[in-house]
């Protein structure tokens, strides 16, 4: 796979987590416009490729670069580039919602539209209610009006349809594929189909290390003798 | 900068949206205060002669509490981890929570710490000194506190662990603190006490943001 | 059919009736008080001037208790029959159950220099009336750190039931540990030569306090019934848009 | 609706959050081997009703049955009997995966399986690790676990298939027939098709009040005059 | 029945898996009674006349920090709605987990006591007097505090407002504990203060267990 210069990619990524290995020699390229979509079951590793991909945390071994510069290297540049959502919401219950998102666009630079978000995830009418009062469903949404307030090219989102109705989940999909006509990249972990019919999809499975304890007995995954 | 003063503002508006809660830590402040004479009995002289000691230890104590919410709810929220890929350095992010701490807890205790000094029959001439004293160790306290409350970040129980972090870097203040204070009593000039504190305040102001940065880094990774 | 359990109008229809009556009686009483205690009357033989400040401290002491025990009774019937309108004035009777408390607490004081030669001990009636202060303090610090109101209501009322304790601790703490204060007996004001002349402006003025408390506590009492009703309006104006916008 | 003397029913139902009433005049019944799946958008008070049928909460009106006995009227009995998942998984981060639901079961009376619920949920594997290195599927599972350890009767799972793959969300549809075949009960949530094709669906859009005002004037919603 | 074993034996297992955590409070009620000589200055008689308020002071704050975290993590975990509606009577659970608190930070605070006793100059003949107050005192604490902790669960700052409703609650036990040893310092027998030490211990034994499971289950509503 060869990397590109004006897109999003990382190459022999590999990930550790208390002692294991989660997954070695992972490589991934997206291009301006494109979509790549994280699959695998539970616990291959799709939320912790997503840390590494959004700079919250440093890969074993490997490295990921936007438009041919590693983040590592220039990070604030990478990160003003760049929207992280994670399975944590990142909202304050004492904040009305339109507080809340203001806050976060107002971390970030750029042109901001708040009202123009908040009317996205269909949370306008509840903009000055306190967040404590929002159901499961509606706090999501306000998590993914984050990405909808101020400009990135890159978005990283952590299954971002959980505990959204069918009508949010439209919304949602209709946003990205706006983002996307516009240049933008996506790249998304989920469980459950997204509905991103031109999509990469990576398979974390296949990433597993055939050895996967670092410190195991090759052939019988128990722990070698050294340890003990 | 922007972000600076949003994080400022976030927070100082957290606060006073709830603004029982900076009345709790001075009423934790005078609580404390008050148990001493109870334990160790009421008698003028004693009390007098043992306030600023009190006076600094409880006001320490009750910053103490209020660190352990510092960075926990961003921490648990998955705030912190935006914090963290914000595009801004991340030392000015935490000096911006270390100034909203002082703004909504060191502030009220600066405020408060004249009624205790009368509680305990504080003498006046040592009021002055008490203030400005306080000034400077509340300002050290919301540094060095904010430091021990990113480094404790993640585990468990992380109140006590963090006073055992803070508690000893604490104590330099304690001691110059309460000694400027017993210094303007006895009619000394104060000046050396406070050009010490003063001192520290600008070792941490260096330090303690930067150290602050490290250790939230760490926290989210 | 869901008024029912909610619906404050009854007791906004006495409270409407009986408010300016009351109000009538606290300017009166408290004025006729005040011109008995700081003009009418003597001063002591043995306490000078200063005795006048009895005429603060005692009704204020009584009215510290009495609103404790107000706010307790308040809170029980809260918590068992779930009138939300109890709690209400329990909460609303709080902040002014914690001013009476500060009078007593500070004209004790300004009383105990000249008397005791001291502003403060350390015993049994002082520090009792401290902590009531204190659980007047929980009491309102607990009722508003929810989020959810009606939650802050219920847990503050159990902080009352269970500092009720505090009360007959108050009472007669003077009994059990010998203090520096006056033990509670309305016969040692009852001194010959100024018995009537005493007793009539302190009754005037225990009396005027309990008004003043009953007035207070509408007033407060209403607005926070008016102010619950105008949030959930708006909150439900909100709701039916969302509704309204989803369909 | 009749109310079941057999199974489970709730009737003129009413929910208030934040002095705003969410729903009201619900009914519900649902007999032995029976299952009832909520439905509604985001907010429309899926969670909220479930924790009245678990008895975490006291509904504003109405009441529900368990067997024609009201459940405020010997709770014990009833939470002997019931099982309730809501959206936070009750999991220590310290214990490892089997002490977590050891502990769980061991508050419940009747006989327990800890293995065969591990392996029913495929966790066999991770028994022995702290449940903090779970991810957030893997963690999904060791809460359904626990329906799966003690029996009872009545389920109440507030939507159980967030963050599972495929292959749990299977599983977890095999382990609802079983239950249901042995003349269980379930109540779900969800937002996405569960694919329980012969359950009955309540539909909580349906139930939001028109004139949601506690204080309100019937007809208008105004403030009555004698409060201003 | 086997839910209240089940209880105390999670709680104890978490805090022993964490060792730490209990050391934690030790080590917080070393440091703080430790800085009292720091702010007060090192004269033996005045530190030896203290002592006793100081070691009651310090163990209650001591005790204090740890309440914050006495049903909040099984709160926010969502384990707090299970156990209010697990098939055994709420008190029973409420005073399981009291118990468990008690073991893990009571008995250690207890056995830590006579430790900061000699740090602080008490004299010789308190010792015995101290232990027993203690353990009355500590276990008064856990039960007070725990009603604290479920009172202020779910709201804002629940830390400092802990603070703010148990420690009014406690004077009593401060009063009498340091009396008790003030008492035996002077050769005087304790035995007024203990009885009543015991009384209140008897009294909470009765209120907090019955006021935390109504406190709880307002909470997980
Ligand atoms: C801060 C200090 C003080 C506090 C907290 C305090 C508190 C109280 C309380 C609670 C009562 C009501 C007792 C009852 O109804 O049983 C009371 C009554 C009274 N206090 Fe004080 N007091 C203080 C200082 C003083 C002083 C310095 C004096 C005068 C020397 C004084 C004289 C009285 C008298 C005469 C009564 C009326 C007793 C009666 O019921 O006959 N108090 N005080
Ligand atoms: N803690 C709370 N305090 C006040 N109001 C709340 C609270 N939680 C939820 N609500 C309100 O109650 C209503 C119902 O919420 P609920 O969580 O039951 O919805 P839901 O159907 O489960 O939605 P979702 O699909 O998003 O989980 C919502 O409109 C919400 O605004
Ligand atoms: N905090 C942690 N500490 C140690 N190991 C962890 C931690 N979180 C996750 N792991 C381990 O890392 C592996 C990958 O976890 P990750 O959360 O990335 O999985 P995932 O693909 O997102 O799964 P899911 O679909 O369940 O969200 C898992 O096997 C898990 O056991
Ligand atoms: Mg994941
Ligand atoms: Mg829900």
């Amino acid at each position: 796979m060869v990397s590109h210069m004006d897109g999003f990619s990382g190459t022999g990524l590999a990930c550790v987590r208390s002692n294991r290995i989660v997954f070695a020699g992972l490589d991934f390229a997206v291009s301006p416009g494109g979509a790549l979509v994280l699959s695998g079951p539970n616990g291959s590793g799709k939320s912790s490729l997503l840390r590494l991909m959004a700079g919250i945390a440093r890969p074993a071994a490997g490295n990921i670069s936007w438009q041919g510069t590693p983040i590592s290297e220039d990070p604030e540049m990478f990160f003003a580039r760049m929207h992280y959502v994670g399975h944590r919401d990142a909202v304050k219950p004492a904040l009305t919602v339109r507080e809340n998102l203001s806050f976060h666009a107002a971390l970030r630079p750029g042109p901001t539209d708040i009202n123009a978000a908040l009317d996205r995830v269909d949370l306008a009418a509840l903009a000055d209610l306190p967040a404590r009062m929002l159901s499961a469903g509606q706090t999501r949404r306000l998590t993914l009006a984050r990405i909808l307030a101020t400009p990135a090219p890159l978005w990283l989102l952590d299954e971002p349809t959980i505990a959204l109705d069918y009508r949010a989940v439209d919304r949602l999909r209709g946003a990205i594929d706006d983002h996307r006509a516009g240049g933008g990249i996506i790249v998304a972990s989920t469980n459950v189909p997204l509905g991103i019919d031109d999509a990469t999809t990576i398979d974390l499975a296949a990433h597993a290390p055939e050895i996967d304890a670092l410190w195991g007995d090759e052939s019988t995954g128990e722990p070698a003798e050294d340890v003990r | 900068m922007s972000g600076f003063f949003a994080l400022v503002g976030r927070d100082i508006r957290i606060a006073l949206r709830q603004f029982s809660d900076t009345m709790m830590v001075i009423v934790f402040f005078v609580i404390a205060a008050a148990l001493f004479p109870f334990g160790v009995g009421p008698e003028p002289n004693l009390l007098a002669r043992m306030a600023p000691g009190i006076l600094w230890v409880t006001a320490l104590l009750a910053a103490m509490l209020s660190f352990d919410r510092l960075f926990q709810n961003d921490y648990d929220d998955g705030t912190l981890e935006l914090l963290v890929i914000a595009p801004q350095p991340l030392w000015m992010t935490a000096l911006a929570k270390i100034i909203a701490h002082w703004l909504t807890t060191g502030l009220p205790l600066l405020v408060a710490s004249p009624v205790i000094g009368i509680m305990l029959n504080l003498e006046p001439r040592g009021f002055g000194v008490l203030i400005a004293a306080m000034a400077l160790g509340t300002a050290i306290i919301s540094l060095v506190g904010a430091l021990g409350a990113a480094l404790s970040l993640g585990s468990r129980r992380s109140g006590v662990l963090l006073s055992l972090l803070v508690l000893p870097l604490v104590i330099p203040v304690l001691i110059f603190g309460a000694g400027a204070v017993d210094a303007a009593i006895g009619g000394f000039p104060a000046t050396q006490q406070l050009l010490v504190l003063g001192g520290l305040l600008l070792g941490c102001i260096v330090v303690c943001p930067w150290g602050c940065a490290v250790a939230l880094r760490l926290a989210a990774d | 059919m869901l008024h029912r359990f909610a619906n404050p109008t009854r007791f906004l229809r006495l409270a409407n009736a009986v408010l300016p009556w009351a109000t009538g009686l606290t300017i009166l009483l408290i004025g006729a008080g005040l011109y008995f205690a700081f003009g009418a009357s003597p001063a002591d033989y043995q306490q000078g001037e200063t005795v006048r400040i009895m005429y603060i401290h005692v009704p204020s002491a009584w009215m510290a208790m009495f609103a404790y025990a107000f706010i307790a009774v308040a809170s029980a019937v809260g918590l068992i029959w779930k009138h939300p309108v109890a709690h209400v004035c329990a909460l609303a009777a709080a902040p002014i159950g914690a001013c009476f408390t500060l009078i007593c607490l500070t004209t004790g004081s300004l009383w105990g220099k000249p008397m005791w030669g001291t502003w403060w001990v350390w015993d049994a009636r002082l520090t009792s009336v401290l902590v009531l202060f204190f659980l007047y303090l929980g009491f309102i610090a607990l009722a508003n750190a929810f989020d959810d109101a009606a939650r802050g209501e219920k847990a503050s009322a159990i902080l009352a039931l269970i500092g009720a304790v505090n009360l007959p601790i108050i009472k007669f703490s003077v009994d059990w540990w010998n203090t520096l204060h006056q033990p509670a007996s309305i016969s040692r004001i009852d001194m010959p030569a100024v018995h009537t002349s005493m007793l009539i402006p302190l009754l005037l003025m225990a009396v005027g306090f309990t008004m003043l408390f009953t007035v207070l506590v509408i007033i407060r009492a209403r607005a926070e019934l008016a102010d619950r009703r105008i949030n959930a309006l708006r909150s439900a104006r909100i709701h039916a848009e969302t509704a309204h916008s989803g369909a």
